[in-house]
């Protein structure tokens, strides 16, 4: 059977491998926005894992949000990389460096 | 009716509204009228002060005009504000030094002169505040606050290289204090209360009073201050203005003993008994080498400053001195030996105010402190010459001034302990009388030295009146001390009873 | 009584205030009346109270006038003590006072400070008495400094002349030096005896006490009253100008003339004698403290006995006489001879202040010209001046019949009959000092009213006798200068003079031995031919005469061939090159390293400024974290939580 | 099953949303350039949430929504000190959107809908509405800081803010998630309660790092801490006077509720990263800010630094701790206003200055401004009598008082080191001449405001009870 | 070896192969669908955990909508893929032994923990008639009415966000134009002024042109300003 701890070793890997996208992507930034789609949906898997598991509903209708709320970031997060490519004409990520020190 | 009136507040809040009055009123166009309200201010603070000198009863050891307000419930802090025969007599000292101060820099200050007044009305207020509190929150806030008008009056009034002094100043008795607040929010949790005078009947185990000890140590020592923390001094002393440098040396300096004499010497007793030894060795260092120190300086203020610390090192060695006697059961020489520093301590506010006048007057002509710039002023300025000299021999601790009481007490005093002890501290017998009269030869004497010196006039009215009080109250305690000794007779007494009493029992404790 | 003690005191001072703070006010010749009528006031009581006193037996008197201050169980006070040696030496310093008073208004006349000249002198002669008639230490010690003081501005009187103010610090640093010792001597009386009162440290001495140890060391421990002693004794080395704190007299001399008569002659100089004796009480507990005394005072007596024979300048020759007779008094006191002292400390009073105020007005006469060898036959020309010189010379030599020879005889006496160890020592420097004395005085005698006219023809066309008011003080003095001696002579040899006031322990009294001299005063003079002093001191005469009338080049060959020590004698011993350069400089220049090395390099470069250059530092690179790319950010959270999760996982593995 | 819904606890929160519905339409037809009417009845709108939420002040804890919803003290009071640093900031934006063609209606609607979240915040009974508040407010914040358009950095600083917001937001859901599986509830108090019933467990406290580097990231602290100077540095300075103070008090709110409401059984487990975060804080923000010649990046490291001193009192995780703390973010909400109201009031003319040498003359041109100036600095610094002072002897008093003497002296040290670089502001204020008088803003009500707000300082600063006791009583409540 | 079992590893590979690509894909339009790929294959594995309804609205939500949006965006900039290439590979073991650290704790303390097979027995299949869709729906309205409110709320912030951060008219891009750039000519660019050499008609004269070119600008912006307006009434 799979078990609980399988689930969550996926959405484990899949959180690590997001933190990695995040990292080791210096040139766009909008990867990093698909990285952080990553990282909700794997805290999702979770929660419909443990929901699953503990028969408790709570834990879906948290993921349901947090799909409306990645829905909305998605939206305010293109917007403002919209802004930046406009003022910038590049979404590089190695070029996001004039706030320092 | 005037039984019931808080003098304490007035002391410390009335200069403190005169001073807020006159920063609404600031600008050049009403600079006469700023004026004279700092010095009614003033004026009027210091004769509440000697009013309240009059009403204090010196007879037995008791905390008067005790004022007792709540403040802040949830801190269990409390407004309260008290005197007794030690901290009496640094209140007159600051009211008096303040009004001497607005009186002399009367046409002096050009630059925002209200301002620079209102900050001398605040520090006065504060530092009355400092001596007053008895609650060690309030103690603390007076303390800090105190801070931030020296601070501006260095910074803004100041001399070229300020800003690296008033900072160094701010940051290194800051730095000082920050201690001495995690020693009063030990004590006042310990206490339950932050009342200074609970805190006094604590038993405190031994490894505590060493921390404690080193805590207050730290901030007390940096204010009076002590070698090898006392760096900041001499810049801080050049670089600010005249009236700056009085309440510095007449006035914070002391802060730092009465600290030891409020917290130090009741709370940790035992501790202080400890580290007698290396409180004595660290006054004589003051003393000693301060003094040499004092001689190379080609900068008058700078001697003077240093000349300070060296004074100061007597404070603190009677202060720990009388620890070695009460173990040895030397009881008069104990007194003897704190009412010595208590006395050097408001002589030496006389003293080094008058002094650092008398160089503010020379500089207010000249514009240099260097002592190689003068030569030959008593021919223009005999007046000033005759007050010089008198400041010039107090400091060198001559009898019949004031300078004299204290160092005489102490040495004898400490004597009693070891004659190495007594043989380094008097050494100040002639390390003081070289550097100050060599500086008064060098700048007074011989013949005229050149064209600035010779377009020099000679005190002006105002002056002259500063300087006689000063003169009158160098040689009045100098001839006779004991009306200043008797204030602080009990309150000294009750601290070696009660106070100097092993904390680590609660036995023979008293409160 | 008490009320002519205060007026004694306080007209002085009254006067001094009076004429320094409102003299530049009043008319010139306001300021010398004020100051010369009170002092002659209180010169005239304490002459009665002198007479009361020594002849009319009242009783002593010691009573205080204000508490000083209070401190536990210990009062320090502000009073008097009256006895016979504070009545004589009352009746002495008023009485040089007044004299000098009245000689300094001819002799400063033209002087801008007349006004405060009177001020200072006034007020001189107030400290002086603070300090005699004190009865407890701390007023002593008053006095003492206050002395000083007055001295220190008398000296630079001056202040113009660099040579005067360059003398007056050093005169006050090397009383210092002296004062730092009697400080600690005072801080000795109050540990051993608990109290500063004269009266009641003399009681508990009589009552017996037990000496106290002072650990100097782990090892080594002092008599306490040895240490009081010797430390009471610096002080009056200090004052007294013994060596090696007797630098500062002779420089002192750069002060106008009248304030050498009074202070560096007549009477500040002797207050150190005066303390001794004083404190006799307590020094007589303690041999090696006098075996100390009388090892300083002898060689002050003699080594300053050869300075005085080279010198040119005619005050610096009297100086150097002055240390020489310092030290001799200073001899009689370390042989327990204290009335001894007090009667050469008188007489020497009256003639050297005489000798001081005739070369004072040598040198007005001289229009302010010291060296002696710009003079010679004034004789011609100033008798009076001559007169009183030569009888102030005498008596300094210790002529027969002249007060000078008792007082000086009775010390060579004592030191031939003390026990005490260094007391041959002291005997030969006294006797050989006799001949130097009367070489220096007859030199200078010689030199400056015989021979011929050295001086130019501007000064010689001036060259006239003083005025009276002048020479008038030179007379008044004279006459004590030559009697004195012969009507103290009897009743202090006998020791009866100063009963009661100065205690001798038994077995230091010399009494038994000298009662078999102790004849009449005129048979002791007339007998003494047959002492070898007086024939030393006429050596000392004929020698001048050879070498100053007769062979006037011979002195020069003598100074060729005594090179190397004439060279070690113009050099002063090097002390005063000794102190300069070692410990004037050296304690600048300790400062200036202690200032520099450790206050600026390392306390304040290190540790101060360091911390704030270290803070800066490490502020400045850590702000290079903060690179600005996203992805160091999202490095240094993850990090963070890598951290924590690593924290967690090393708890959950160890438990 | 559901409780009777119970509209009187939520209305705050239903009033503010009616009125952001209503001044969205008013903002839309309104033809006015200066928005004077949408500013007026958006501060008119916090007005009246204050008068309500006085009203709320007594009233009993009440828990509603199933659980999701809480009113009581504890929400209250940060609901009104949240309604009192919006109002200010607001006050002190104006003039400065106006200048910068930022004065548009979605800047007040934006400001109200993150107070809305904040509000849920405080006020939330699960995790998964605090949550939803957090989002909301973030997404505004987001949004608020890319404001201004036309400006690189402000968008680089959007940009980053999101990035690491959703990066923080993640490693939050993530430790709620774990937390969810082990306790089988996102409501608060049952986790409170299941913690009491059960032994903390291993993945309790493996979800609990997750949490606590999600708040720790939330308040700013070491080493989460990097996004918070870029930001302050890169939005418009109105903005950043915005989200340095008021999201800082709804991010104790959520803290509290969290650490506290959830785990206050497991103090051990997050106490001591607390405090390790908050010691790197003080150490770290202290150092930096250092030389800083920024001013605004200067009180964005100070602002680290602050958050360390108070996370200290977080850490200790007592009630009297959180009161303190709370006494503290307020008083720090009130200051750094001020401190960022002086580069508004520096910023006229369209150009922005933000050098502290841009100061330079203020003491001998504009003294009154100066001094009070001077007061926020003495105030940050620590220095009575300003208010800053109190909650910094509080924290030190709690840590004191709980044994953490060494971790007290520490923090005291370093507020030496704080002390540096505030100095160096007044120093460049006062003593350093100037030739000619610095730029600074004309706007009478500006001036107003920040001068009340400074004075406001020095007065609590005297009267420190009159913030404290309701610190306390939220608290008192409580237990 | 079940079916599920089977249909997890599948899917589960899936996604962290597409996961894997996600991140390291240097082309976003590529990257963006293979973050369609992941979570249309962890839609499947919600399947298994019943969750039918979110599985769903996975695939709605992101590949209908999100995905598309991000698309929309990436293919409206353009940008340099071949700049973005550059100095990728460096970095890549770095961030693999960061992640791969990472993800061994997690390991360590998914496998350690309470989590295993004995606490969370798999729960029986739910029957056919249960609705999974239904009871998220029940309970959304009621148990979690604030929390559906504040989520409501927090859509209307995006909607407005985005379009006030997106919405401004014309001509109000600041990135520079290639084709206008090429499209430039010497005179459009360049104004020539005939000017006379005495100074203070020079001076007079730049005043002028100065004027002019405000009063041009100024035009321009009320125009701006005009357009905005309406688009926002709109």
């Amino acid at each position: 059977m799979i078990e609980l701890s399988d689930y969550l070793l996926l959405s484990a890997i899949l959180f690590a491998i997001s933190v990695a996208g995040i990292i080791i992507n210096r040139k766009n930034v909008i990867t990093l926005l698909m990285c952080i789609e990553l990282m909700l949906l794997a805290v999702n898997t979770n929660f419909i894992a443990f929901s699953h598991f503990l028969q408790d509903p709570a834990g879906q209708v948290f993921v349901f949000f947090i799909l409306t709320v990645a829905a909305a970031e998605a939206a305010i997060g293109l917007a403002i990389i919209v802004v930046l490519f406009r003022n910038r004409a590049t979404i590089d990520v190695e070029k996001l460096n004039q706030l320092k020190g | 009716m005037l039984e019931n009136l808080p003098i304490l507040s007035l002391l410390i809040w009335l200069p403190i509204i005169g001073a807020g009055v006159i920063i609404f009123g600031s600008g050049q166009k009403y600079k006469q009228l700023t004026q004279w309200i700092a010095l009614i201010t003033a004026a009027v603070t210091f004769v509440l002060s000697l009013w309240a000198l009059n009403e204090f009863d010196s007879s037995r050891y008791y905390l008067q005009f005790v004022e007792d307000k709540s403040w802040i419930d949830s801190l269990s802090i409390r407004y309260s504000l008290a005197v007794d025969g030690i901290s009496l007599p640094l209140i007159v000292l600051t009211s008096l030094m303040t009004l001497i101060v607005i009186i002399s820099s009367w046409n002096n200050i050009k630059l925002r002169a209200s301002h620079y007044l209102a900050a001398f009305l605040v520090m006065c207020g504060l530092m009355n505040g400092v001596f007053a509190a008895t609650d060690a929150i309030l103690f603390y806030v007076m303390w800090e606050a105190m801070l931030i008008p020296m601070f501006l009056i260095i910074g803004i009034w100041g001399g070229p290289n300020r800003i690296y002094a008033t900072l160094k100043f701010f940051i290194y008795t800051f730095f000082g204090s920050v201690f001495l607040l995690i020693a009063l929010i030990y004590l006042g949790n310990q206490a339950d209360s932050f009342n200074i005078f609970n805190m006094h009947s604590m038993v405190i185990d031994a490894e505590v009073q060493l921390l404690l000890f080193f805590a207050f140590l730290i901030a007390f020592a940096i204010k009076v201050p002590m070698w090898p923390v006392h760096t900041w001094l001499p810049d801080a002393h050049v670089q600010a203005p005249t009236g700056g440098s009085v309440i510095l040396a007449a006035i914070m300096l002391k802060m730092g003993t009465y600290g030891f004499l409020r917290f130090m010497l009741p709370i940790v007793p035992d501790a202080s008994l400890e580290m007698a030894n290396m409180m004595i060795v660290l006054s004589l260092i003051a003393v000693a080498y301060i003094g040499f120190v004092a001689l190379a300086q080609s900068d008058m203020k700078k001697l003077i400053a240093y000349s300070s610390i060296a004074h100061m090192g007597f404070v603190t060695l009677g202060l720990f001195i009388s620890f070695a006697l009460i173990a040895d059961n030397h009881l008069d020489a104990a007194v003897m030996g704190i009412q010595g520093a208590l006395i050097q301590m408001i002589s030496h506010g006389f003293i080094s105010g008058a002094l650092f006048l008398s160089i503010g007057v020379l500089y207010d002509r000249m514009h240099s402190r260097e002592i190689k710039d003068y030569g030959g002023v008593v021919n223009k300025m005999p007046q000033f010459a005759l007050f010089f000299m008198i400041f010039a021999m107090a400091n060198s601790g001559l009898p019949g001034t004031s300078g004299f009481v204290g160092e005489f007490m102490v040495i004898l005093s400490s004597f009693q302990v070891s004659f190495w002890i007594a043989a380094v501290s008097g050494l100040t017998l002639i390390l003081a009388a070289a550097y100050t009269l060599w500086m008064y030869k060098r700048v007074m004497f011989g013949d005229v030295a050149n064209e600035k010196v010779a377009a020099l006039e000679d005190l002006t009215m105002r002056e002259t009146i500063v300087f006689i009080v000063l003169a009158v109250m160098v040689m009045l305690f100098g001839l006779w001390p004991a009306p200043l000794l008797d204030i602080m007779a009990p309150s000294v007494q009750h601290l070696i009873d009660c106070n100097l009493v092993s904390k680590l029992t609660p036995e023979g404790m008293c409160s | 009584m008490q009320n002519q003690l205060l007026a004694i005191v306080l007209l002085p001072l009254i006067a001094a205030l009076a004429t320094g703070f409102v003299g530049g006010k009043m008319p010139r010749h306001w300021a010398h009346w004020i100051t010369t009528l009170s002092v002659a006031i209180s010169c005239f009581l304490s002459i009665n109270i002198a007479i009361g006193q020594l002849f009319d037996e009242v009783q002593p008197l010691n009573y205080n006038l204000y508490t000083w201050a209070q401190l536990g169980g210990l009062s320090l006070n502000v009073g008097f003590m009256i006895d016979d040696l504070t009545a004589t030496m009352m009746a002495v310093v008023t009485f040089v006072s007044l004299m000098v008073h009245i000689y300094t208004i001819g002799y400063m006349k033209d002087d801008p400070g007349y006004q405060r000249f009177f001020a200072y002198i006034s007020l001189f002669t107030f400290a002086m008495l603070t300090l005699v008639m004190s009865n407890n230490f701390l007023q002593l010690f008053f006095g003492w400094e206050a002395v000083g003081l007055v001295s220190y501005l008398l000296i630079g009187f001056w202040y113009k002349k660099p040579t005067a103010i360059f003398a007056n610090l050093k005169a006050f640093l090397v009383n210092r030096v002296g004062d730092f010792g009697f400080l600690l001597g005072i801080a000795g009386v109050y540990m051993v005896f608990g109290t500063l009162d004269y009266a009641e440290v003399f009681k508990q001495i009589n009552e017996g006490y037990t000496d106290l140890l002072i650990p100097v060391s782990d090892e080594i421990f002092w008599s306490a009253t040895t240490f009081i002693c010797i430390g009471l004794f610096i002080g009056a080395m200090g004052k007294s100008a013994q060596v090696p704190l007797h630098v500062w007299l002779p420089d002192s001399m750069e002060g106008p003339t009248p304030i050498s008569a009074l202070i560096h002659a007549a009477t500040m100089v002797t207050a150190g004698v005066f303390m001794v004796a004083r404190m006799s009480p307590i020094f007589e507990q303690s041999e090696i403290a006098l075996n100390f005394i009388m090892v300083i005072g002898g060689t002050t007596a003699l080594f300053m006995g050869f300075l005085g024979v080279i010198q040119n300048d005619i005050k610096r020759i009297i100086a150097y006489s002055t240390l020489s007779q310092l030290g001799y008094m200073v001899v009689a006191l370390g042989a327990s001879a204290y009335s001894v002292a007090i009667f050469h400390l008188v007489t020497h009073a009256f003639f050297k202040a005489l000798l001081f105020l005739g070369a004072g007005s040598v040198i007005i006469a001289m229009h302010h010209e010291q060296d002696i060898r710009k003079m010679g036959n004034l004789k011609k020309y100033m008798k009076i001046t001559y007169w009183t010189m030569l009888i102030g010379s005498l008596a300094l030599i210790g002529t027969p019949f002249f007060s000078g020879f008792y007082s000086k005889e009775a010390i060579i006496e004592v030191e031939h009959f003390s026990k005490l160890t260094a007391s041959t020592y002291a005997y030969i420097c006294v006797l050989i000092g006799v001949f130097f004395t009367a070489l220096y005085s007859f030199r200078l005698i010689f030199m400056v009213f015989h021979t011929e006219e050295r001086m130019d023809e501007k000064t010689k066309s001036h060259l006239k006798e003083s005025p009276p008011v002048i020479w008038v003080p030179l007379v008044l003095l004279a006459i004590p200068s030559i009697f004195i001696g012969y009507f103290l002579a009897p009743s202090i040899m006998s020791g009866e003079y100063f009963d009661g006031a100065i205690q001798v322990l038994t077995s230091h009294s010399m009494d038994a031995s000298m009662v078999e001299h102790n004849q009449h005063p005129l048979y002791l003079a007339l007998d003494a031919y047959k002492t070898l002093p007086f024939w030393l001191a006429m050596a000392g005469v004929l020698t001048a005469y050879i070498f100053v009338v007769k062979k006037p080049d011979w002195a020069s060959k003598l100074k060729k061939a005594l090179g190397p020590i004439n060279h070690v004698l113009e050099n002063n011993y090097y002390f005063d090159k000794i102190y300069i350069n070692y410990f004037s400089a050296g304690g600048v220049g300790l400062g200036n390293r202690f200032w520099k090395w450790i206050d600026m390099a390392i306390i304040d470069g290190v540790m101060v400024n360091g911390t704030a250059r270290l803070f800066t530092g490490l502020s400045a690179q850590m702000r290079k974290m903060q690179t600005g790319y996203l992805y160091h950010y999202v490095f240094v959270m993850v990090f963070g939580l890598l951290g924590f999760l690593g924290w967690l996982y090393w708890r959950t593995l160890n438990g | 099953m559901t409780d009777p819904v119970n509209f009187s606890i939520i209305s705050s929160e239903i009033f503010l949303l009616v009125a952001l519905c209503i001044i969205m339409i008013v903002d839309l037809f309104q033809r006015d350039k200066e928005r004077k009417l949408t500013f007026m009845l958006t501060q008119i709108s916090f007005v009246v949430l204050f008068i309500i939420g006085v009203q709320n002040l007594g009233v009993a804890r009440e828990v509603a929504y199933s659980g999701h919803w809480v009113l009581d003290q504890f929400g209250t009071v940060l609901k009104l000190a949240i309604y009192v640093t919006a109002f200010i900031s607001l006050l002190y934006a104006r003039p400065f959107i106006r200048e910068r063609n930022l004065m548009r209606g979605e800047y007040y609607l934006l400001t109200l809908f993150s107070v809305l979240g904040m509000m849920i915040m405080v006020s939330s009974g699960s995790l998964l509405v605090i949550y939803l508040g957090l989002e909301l407010l973030s997404l505004s914040l987001y949004a608020l800081v890319s404001l201004q358009r036309d400006s690189n950095a402000a968008s680089e600083a959007a940009v980053k803010y999101f990035v690491m917001g959703g990066l923080a937001s993640g490693f939050l859901l993530y430790g709620i998630s774990l937390v969810y599986g082990m306790s089988g509830s996102i409501l608060i108090a049952d986790i409170n309660q299941y913690l009491a019933n059960n032994d903390s467990s291993l993945m309790i406290k493996f979800g609990l790092v997750f949490i606590v580097v999600g708040i720790a990231f939330k308040f700013g602290a070491a080493p989460f801490h990097m996004w918070l100077p870029d930001i302050y540095h890169g939005s418009p300075s109105s903005i950043t006077a915005y989200i340095s103070s008021v999201p800082k008090i709804a991010a104790f709110g959520m803290a509290f509720r969290i650490l506290e409401g959830a785990f206050g059984n497991n103090t051990a487990d997050w106490a001591s990263m607390i405090m390790i975060v908050a010691m790197l804080s003080v150490v770290l923000g202290n150092i930096i800010a250092l030389v800083q010649s920024n001013l605004k990046r200067m009180l964005s490291y100070s602002a680290i630094a602050h958050i360390g001193y108070f996370l200290l009192g977080v850490s200790v995780g007592t009630d009297q701790a959180f009161a303190a703390s709370m006494f503290y973010i307020i008083v720090y909400a009130l200051m750094t206003l001020a401190g960022f109201g002086i580069i508004i009031f520096m910023s006229s003319e369209q150009k922005d200055y933000q050098q502290i040498s841009d100061l330079r003359g203020m003491g001998r041109y504009h003294p009154w401004y100066a001094l009070m100036f001077s007061l926020v600095m003495i105030s940050m610094a620590g220095i009575p009598p300003c208010i800053g002072f109190w909650p910094k002897l509080e924290i030190f008093r709690i840590l004191v008082t709980n044994g953490y003497v060494f971790e007290a002296v520490v923090a005291i040290a370093f507020s030496v080191v704080g002390l540096v670089y505030y100095l160096k502001v007044i120093k460049e204020m006062f003593f350093v001449d100037a030739t000619e008088s610095p730029n600074v803003s004309t706007s009478r009500s500006l001036k107003i405001a920040l001068s009340v707000n400074c004075l406001l300082l020095l007065m609590f600063g005297l009267m420190p009870d009159s913030i404290y006791q309701y610190c306390l009583s939220a608290f008192a409540s409580l237990s | 070896m079940s079916f599920q079992v089977i249909v997890f590893y599948s899917f589960a590979a899936w996604v962290i192969f597409s996961a894997l690509m996600v991140i390291t894909s240097k082309n976003s339009v590529k990257a963006a669908l293979f973050l369609v790929l992941t979570f249309a294959s962890m839609s499947a594995v919600w399947l298994l955990l019943e969750a039918e309804f979110l599985a769903l609205s996975l695939i709605v939500v992101y590949v209908g909508a999100v995905m598309v949006l991000l698309l929309f965006v990436v293919m409206m900039m353009d940008i340099d893929y071949a700049a973005l290439r550059q100095g990728f590979v460096k970095k890549l073991p770095f961030a693999v032994i960061i992640s791969f650290g990472f993800f061994a704790l997690l390991y360590f303390f998914i496998t350690h923990g309470e989590f295993s097979a004995e606490n969370y027995a798999a729960p029986a299949p739910r029957d056919a008639s249960y609705s999974n869709i239904k009871e998220l729906g029940r309970i959304l309205y009621t148990d979690y009415f604030i929390a559906f409110e504040t989520a409501a709320v927090i859509l209307l912030v995006a909607i407005i966000s985005a379009i006030a951060l997106t919405f401004r008219g014309r001509k109000h891009r600041k990135a520079q134009v290639i084709s206008k750039q090429l499209a430039a000519n010497k005179k459009n660019r360049l104004k020539i002024v005939s000017m006379d050499a005495v100074v203070s008609e020079e001076a007079i004269e730049n005043n002028e042109t100065v004027e002019d070119n405000e009063v041009v600008e100024d035009n321009e912006a009320v125009e701006d300003k005009i357009t905005e307006k309406v688009g926002e009434e709109k």
